[in-house]
């Protein structure tokens, strides 16, 4: 009996996990599929009524600016976030005096609610208030930065705020990653002659592909939940140019008491998850099993 | 010319460990020096300071005429097997051999002509797509010192690159490293714990203890004439004989007294020492103790001695006895018959003797 | 003992304040108040807590609730009939039947009234005014020549935030004074796509985008406090903005009618923005006693009183006395109980009195697109009526 | 110069005669931080001026000036006076609610986490993997669409608003994250060292502590972040799952700030937000610490 | 009794790589086995079945009479040695060495004694704070060492424990190791490459060739009569002289002829010898080939050869010479005076003499 229990030690921690995702994340999936061919209004209903709410949704010019926001949001954030965030853990990783705290100072962005940050960043980006007033009073009077008033570029703003937030948090990640790296391959590297960045390009970078997949993870995770951030930064707007579709589902769900309509962008929302994060996790974790 | 490595009055601490101390060692182009001496006396230390890779404590590295000391490894021109190997874990073998060439922008074609031929040398060619995880572990001592062959740098830093070989493999690649030596005159320092590997090896051999050069010769220089105790002890498999004994002059000659168990001392007479003072330790080889009658010449004294132990080895077999209250071995023929508690005489090349004092353990003669 | 649990998005200042009287009130009567304030987007983080409560099985018991939001509440079948009180308080009359009607749900009462805001103000500078020989202007032209001059004194003739539901609130004044309180309510409340598409509706875009062009550059995201603080700096001339923004003024010691002038808004009407709580079904004696006090209480006088002189609105009930209140307040009043009789006390669908919320929400959706782009009115109007279409 | 201290000092390292490259390229590595510093302070520089003006300043002046007066009224407001609804008792009372909810749910998700992340990268067993996508699959859907039937979940198991309730969702849907930055931590740490273990007769768990535990602070300082970070600055559910007497400080921070029809008080805004993250920056602090770098260095040949 | 280790039918596959095909060994209590082969024939691959840390592909393993081919390690009551050490890299030295037994509940006083006593056996107790990271090569593999030492374990696994150490060190472990042995009468699996180890130390040896057992005998069985031409390459420093020859029938002996450069062939006679085919392989080590007139016997023939290369190695001189077509070496005494290009008298110790088949490499005598 023990014998058994210690064979099935390793399936057994991982039960309640899985049990626990099964349920409270397909299930849930599955429940939201379900609505979502319901005309659920404030509160959920369960007579199935075929794809009206997509219908809807595709009919939508809301959910067409949010759905393609999401992926010019969600590509720039997640690729400056992992260039940004790489590049400081490796100068961070120089042996610097102070590493404590400029790790400190890239991470408390993290730390900082957005309903609040995002009123300064509001602030600073206005080109009434913020920097273009600043500079333009140093005398630049061309100098002109008003991306966040400017319906064509506000989402550059919204990725701005979500780098600042969360390169920090990635810049951790790689650091941890950078730390596990084993010292002797390094230096006999350098004995190899490799310049300190073909080191960093050819053999700790790849060594760290894990770190990179969850990097990617987290990072895809916000893009995809970026919610706080555009409604504190620009509250969708101007008009609802910055829209994405969290904050579409969210109004669709809450504010306009339209369960069915969320829930179908909800669904719209996990298959771009599926199609992109699949086939990644497909190839990650096959190199590992060889 | 100057010479290729000018290490001088290298210091080495790790914290409150001392490891190196005073280290002055030069060698020149075409040199190859084998670092030997006990685990833990700092010899991959030393090369680690040769490579860069350690920040020394104090002194000076020169290599190829230039100050070093300060200078990173990548720009110090030179190649190292590490004891641990090393290798790039996300690389297969071939891109690990390959890796450095293809960073010196080497083209492709040389690459892969050096490529197949360090592979042949080294017996891996099956291995070349393989990841080191996926290697023994003497395939990934040779895929590392595939790695440093490749190179052609001014010096080459090998530590222990062949403890995980069998016995065959290694005196190919002993051979290979030899031919390497000789037709590119490339200059190496050489870690091994492996006294014929050091003996065949080495131009010059340093001997290391507790990260103090203890002597500094010839491979002959420092089998036949150590230069103190811990030398004389150190090298050699088995180990010289060191017997503790009392000289007296005895004209110009000198009379040798060793104590025997249960019989009256070995009485010796060694013509060519002289001012030996009254207590000594008498140093030699095993093979220089011979079964009577199997070796000739004029130094050869005999002399009864009680066999204690009696350790059959293929192509030899080692004879254990007591002599000066310590054990004293003898390397004898295979085929010998030898029995413990049995009596047995043996010739003593007196030739070939090394005179200690005993407590500072220098040589005298 | 009664017991209330108390959901509402009153959070700060005044506001809590104003809150807090009703809680005293409760608690000397007997009650224990169990407050759970969620501030934030006008009241959806609570709209989602309350939700997620009901779901849960553990509903408060009383809600901050408004408009047709109340109806929709009792078609899930969550609220509770609360007709004992308000027959008993005579509830019918003392409340403008408008905003009665927002209290009952199929003939019995489901919630009590708290204030009525008027959205349809617009607050002025008056010395900005007085510098430029401006008066408040009574119609849109008017309003469009003092601000074009204004424009050409430097001045910035409309402080604006640029967030939807600012756009909305401007949006739905324009459509109640150039088409008129019958218009008002055949296009944003009974949503007839003629009216959504008539001629009336492109000349209230066109008004849009002429004021668009008074809204100085950086307004996009802007705070509706920012921009009366621009008014209040003299940076701006006028803000059009429910009465809250009075606490501003006199947050910062400004006085109505010499620092500051409010009117409503060019045209006719009075657009209302009420505030109310519905009672919720709970189990438990108790709490049900506590529905019942809190509902007797909310529409009680004296709480009326206190409660709108410390929120800047006007009571619900109009048979309070306003000696007390400030001049605005008196004139929201008397606009209220005239508004009343000629039948254009009208429900703000922008502050989701009108509409229900996916209708309201698709409305918006064209408005601030319309108004954040250079999109033509005709294009505004069809988008209008397809997104009202497509939302029902 | 460098001899003598050699000789004489041989226990100091000898302070090396950088080339002028090197430091050139030392200052740009300096700077290049620094510039990065600044962008990353340029906002809380903001709020900092921001909370130490009075209101009065801020109507009038610039928003991103520095403060011609500085006051500390408002961070004393936002601690001990502000409303959050009928009590105007400032952040203080809500702080003991969201560390018992934090603490708890941090410590929980990232020791199961580990335990994941262990079985998955040390103890692959057939199907592994797949659970581990389905895991990863799992931190993607939207919290948004979870709530309801959350909720209704917590009603049936009766931890319906309380702070147990709230905690279990915090680890159900921090569990996602957690076995990942484990896992991918442990896959690259060679499995040499649970064979060791192994033959040393430690069992499942035993290695777990005293082998992979200690190797994986850093890993263990990402996840504590991570979770305590979102944990603490959560508001969904903190203010779906919670109810009157189990609120988080988020929530109250948000009814600082989000007065809908209110007077805004920025001050007390910027000094509440930046007091609310305050645990947060300390955990960063603390638990920056361990960021030790080679701890695999020397164990085994790779 | 049944066999402590009973390994039958194994086969090892890592994915498509056949590692280990088809391996039987049985060994009884008290037995010290030694696994010899080349580096990467699976020695490592089959210590890690044995311990059970590598699932296997085919047949079964029983220890102690239990099959315990699907049994976890930690019951299968094992110690082991890994050749890449394996050391908990944040634990220091005397705790790597203790977990082991913490984890079994030893008492504290037990461990610490034992600790003691493996640290003074592997003069390693100035180490015992230390970090793994903190420690030489050498140190390393002895912590790994101690780290089974201190277990009292049905079966230990040693794997190359002693590669990393100098000659002298090494000496002195592999006593240890053979009085552990003794004393505790432990069942031992032991890797190494190196002959001397595998020499002393077995009681039984097992020669592996990818994955295939080769032969398996007692160290004077593998030594003096190897099973196939395999064998008698590998085993042995310098190799075994494989010389071609001819064999011809001569009455109850055997004529054999082998061809010499510029010279007629040379003929010796082998008494003992009979039915070999006329094409045959004749194995001689180095040490049965003497200088004239040092080895006496009534099988010793010499002959004249010609000296190619003349190596002095300490207590050693090699010469080689070109017979049948390869080099053949001959161990002389250090002082023989041999030059390259002389003629020299040989003396062939036909009593030792192996012969094997050309083709298929089976031994014929
Ligand atoms: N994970 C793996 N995947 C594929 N092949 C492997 C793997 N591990 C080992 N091998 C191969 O299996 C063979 C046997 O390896 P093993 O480590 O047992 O060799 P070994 O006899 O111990 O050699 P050495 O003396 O060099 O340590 C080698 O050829 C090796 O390349
Ligand atoms: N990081 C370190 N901190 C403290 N001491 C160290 C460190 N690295 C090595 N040492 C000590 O320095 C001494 C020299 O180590 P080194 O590795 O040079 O020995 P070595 O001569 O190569 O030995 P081996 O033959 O065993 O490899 C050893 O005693 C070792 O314990
Ligand atoms: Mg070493
Ligand atoms: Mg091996």
């Amino acid at each position: 009996m023990t014998k058994w229990l210690e064979n099935h030690l390793p399936k057994m921690v991982l039960a309640p996990s899985f049990i626990a995702v099964l349920i409270f994340v397909y299930g849930f999936i599955a429940w939201t599929a379900w609505v979502s061919l319901t005309r659920s209004k404030l509160l959920p209903r369960y007579e199935i009524d075929g794809f009206i709410q997509y219908d809807r949704l595709f009919d939508s010019p809301r959910w067409d600016t949010a759905f393609g926001n999401l992926f010019i949001f969600g590509g720039l954030f997640i690729g400056i976030c992992m260039v940004l965030g790489l590049a400081l853990a490796i100068l961070l990783d120089q042996h610097i005096r102070v590493e404590g705290a400029i790790r400190t100072i890239y991470l408390y962005p993290m730390a900082l609610s957005m309903i609040v940050t995002g009123t300064a960043w509001k602030w600073i980006l206005n080109p009434g208030l913020g920097l273009e007033a600043m500079v333009q009073g140093w005398g630049y009077p061309n100098f002109s930065f008003d991306w966040l008033v400017d319906p064509d570029m506000a989402i550059y703003t919204v990725v701005l705020a979500g780098v600042w937030q969360s390169s920090g948090f990635v810049m951790a990640l790689f650091l941890a990653g950078l730390r596990s790296v084993d010292g002797e391959i390094i230096k006999a590297a350098q004995v190899d002659g490799i310049p300190t960045w073909r080191i960093y390009s050819a053999i700790i970078i790849p060594s760290m592909a894990p770190i990179f997949l969850s990097a990617f993870i987290v990072l895809a995770h916000l893009a995809i939940k970026a919610f706080d951030l555009v409604i504190a930064l620009t509250g969708g707007g101007p008009g609802y140019a910055t829209d994405l579709p969290a904050t579409y589902m969210y109004a669709m769900a809450f504010s306009r008491g339209d369960i069915g309509q969320a829930a179908s962008s909800a669904m719209v929302m996990m298959a771009v998850v599926f199609a992109i994060v699949v086939p990644y996790l497909y190839s990650e974790l096959r190199v590992r099993n060889d | 010319m100057a010479p290729i490595l000018d290490i001088s009055k290298l210091q080495k601490s790790y914290g409150a460990t001392h490891v190196l101390k005073d280290i002055n060692v030069q060698i020149d182009e075409g040199d190859f020096l084998v670092l030997v001496g006990p685990s833990g006396c700092g010899k991959s230390t030393l090369l680690n300071c040769i490579a860069g890779l350690e920040p020394i404590t104090g002194g000076s590295i020169h290599i190829g005429g230039r100050d070093m000391t300060h200078v990173s490894p990548k720009d110090r021109d030179i190649a190292m097997v590490f004891q641990s190997y090393a290798l790039y874990p996300t690389m297969s073998v071939a891109k690990n051999i390959t890796f450095g060439m293809k960073v010196r922008g080497v083209d492709q074609a040389t690459q892969e002509a050096k490529l197949a031929d360090v592979a042949r040398q080294l017996q891996i060619e099956k291995l070349l797509n393989r990841r080191p995880g996926q290697l023994s572990g003497g395939q990934r001592q040779r895929v590392a010192m595939g790695r440093a062959l490749v190179r052609d740098p001014k010096l080459f830093l090998f530590d222990e690159p062949l403890s995980n070989l069998d016995a065959k493999l290694r005196v190919e690649m002993r051979s290979e490293i030899k031919k390497l030596h000789h037709s590119m005159n490339a200059s190496i320092v050489y870690v091994t714990h492996d006294q014929i590997e050091a003996m065949t090896l080495a131009t010059k051999i340093v001997v290391l203890k507790d990260g103090v050069v203890q002597q500094i010769g010839s491979p002959s220089e420092i089998y036949n004439k150590p230069a103190n105790l811990f030398v004389a002890d150190f090298m050699g498999s088995p180990a010289m004989n060191l017997i503790p004994a009392r000289a007296e002059p005895e004209g110009g000659a000198t009379r040798i007294e060793i104590d025997r168990e249960g019989a009256a001392p070995i009485i010796l007479h060694d013509p060519h020492a002289s001012g030996l003072p009254r207590d000594i330790i008498l140093g030699l080889r095993p093979e220089d103790i011979a079964e009577a009658g199997f070796r000739a010449g004029e130094d050869v004294q005999e002399a009864q001695c009680l066999v204690d132990m009696v350790e059959p080895a293929g192509a030899d077999t080692y004879v254990m006895s007591r002599l000066g209250g310590t054990g004293v071995t003898a390397r004898l023929h295979a085929e010998t018959i030898a029995r413990p508690g049995e009596q047995m005489t043996l010739a003593f090349d007196l030739g070939k003797v090394s005179y200690f004092e005993p407590g500072t353990g220098t040589r005298l003669n | 003992e009664p017991q209330a649990e108390v959901l509402h998005w009153w959070t700060s200042g005044g506001e809590a304040k104003a809150v807090g009287v009703l809680q005293e009130e409760f608690a000397s009567n007997g009650g224990t108040w169990t407050d759970m304030p969620v501030a934030g987007g006008g009241g959806d983080a609570a709209m989602t807590a309350l939700r997620a409560r009901v779901l849960s099985g553990n509903a408060p018991t009383a809600v901050q609730l408004k408009g047709p939001a109340i109806q929709e509440w009792y078609e899930e079948g969550v609220l509770a009939d609360i007709s004992d009180v308000a027959e008993a308080e005579g509830w019918a009359d003392v409340l403008p039947e408008a905003i009665a009607n927002h209290m009952k749900c199929e003939g019995s009462w489901c919630a009590a009234p708290v204030n009525v805001h008027r959205v349809d103000w617009i607050w002025a500078n008056a010395e900005v005014l007085e510098a430029n020989d401006i008066e408040m202007p009574t119609t849109w032209d008017e309003f469009n020549a003092a601000a074009d001059k204004l424009q050409e004194a430097g001045v910035i003739p409309l402080a604006h935030g640029g967030q939807s539901w600012q756009d909305a609130t401007v949006f739905e004044t324009v459509v109640l004074g150039l088409g008129g309180p019958e218009f008002y309510e055949d296009a944003l409340i009974d949503l007839n796509p003629e009216a959504l598409t008539s001629d009336t509706m492109v000349q209230v875009f066109d008004q849009m985008r002429t004021m668009r062009g008074y809204v100085d550059d950086n307004f996009s995201g802007r705070d509706w406090n920012l921009a009366t603080a621009m008014v209040m700096n003299g940076e701006a001339a006028f803000q059009i903005m429910g009465d809250w923004a009075k606490g501003e003024f006199l947050a910062a010691g400004k006085e109505p009618g010499t620092d500051f002038l409010c009117a409503s808004t060019p045209g006719d009407g009075f657009l209302y923005n009420v505030d109310s709580f519905a009672m919720f079904e709970v189990e438990g004696e108790d709490k049900q006693a506590g529905q019942d006090l809190l509902a007797k209480l909310i529409t009680g006088p004296s709480f009326q009183e206190v409660f709108n002189l410390n929120k800047g609105s006007i009571p619900a009930r109009t048979d309070v006395s306003l000696d007390a209140f400030d001049d605005c307040a008196k004139l929201s009043s008397e606009d209220m109980t005239a508004s009343a009789e000629a039948g254009s006390l009208l429900p703000s669908y922008a502050h989701g009195m009108a509409l229900r919320g996916a209708q309201a929400g698709a409305i918006t959706d064209v408005v601030t697109a319309h108004f954040n782009s250079d999109m033509s009115s005709e294009d505004a109007v069809q988008q209008l009526a397809d997104a009202v279409a497509n939302s029902m | 110069m460098t001899d003598v201290t050699a000789t004489h000092a041989p226990a100091q390292a000898v302070r090396p005669a950088r080339s002028w490259g090197k430091t050139a390229l030392r200052w740009i590595l300096y700077i290049v931080l620094g510039l990065f510093a600044l962008w990353y302070l340029m906002p809380l520089f903001v709020m900092l001026t921001t909370s130490i003006k009075t209101l009065e300043e801020i109507r009038t002046g610039s928003l991103i000036a520095l403060p011609r007066d500085a006051t500390l009224e408002p961070w004393a407001k936002a601690w001990s006076g502000a409303c959050t609804g009928i009590q105007c008792e400032g952040l203080r009372p809500f702080f003991w609610n969201s560390v018992i909810l934090a603490v708890p749910s941090v410590l929980i998700s990232t020791v199961i986490g580990a335990l994941n992340g262990y079985v998955i990268a040390q103890w692959r067993f057939k199907g592994a993997n797949i659970i581990f996508a389905l895991m990863l699959f799992g931190c993607f859907i939207p919290f948004q669409v979870v709530l309801l039937p959350m909720a209704r979940m917590l009603g049936l198991m009766g931890i319906a608003g309380t702070i147990p309730g709230l905690m279990f969702v915090h680890i159900i849907y921090g569990l996602g994250f957690t076995t990942l930055f484990f896992r991918n931590y442990y896959v690259t740490i060679p499995s040499e060292l649970v064979k060791a273990a192994k033959v040393d007769g430690a069992g499942f768990l035993r290695i777990f502590v005293s082998i992979f535990l200690p190797l994986s602070l850093p890993i263990v300082v990402v996840s504590v972040i991570w979770q305590f970070t979102q944990i603490w600055n959560d508001f969904l559910f903190g203010v779906s799952f919670s109810s009157a007497g189990t609120q988080p400080v988020t929530v109250a921070l948000n009814n600082i700030v989000n007065s809908t029809t209110g007077v805004k008080e920025y001050n007390v805004d910027m000094a509440a937000a930046i007091i609310a993250a305050l645990p947060t920056l300390l955990v960063y602090v603390v638990a920056g610490k361990y960021f030790i770098r080679g701890l695999t260095a020397g164990s085994v040949k790779g």
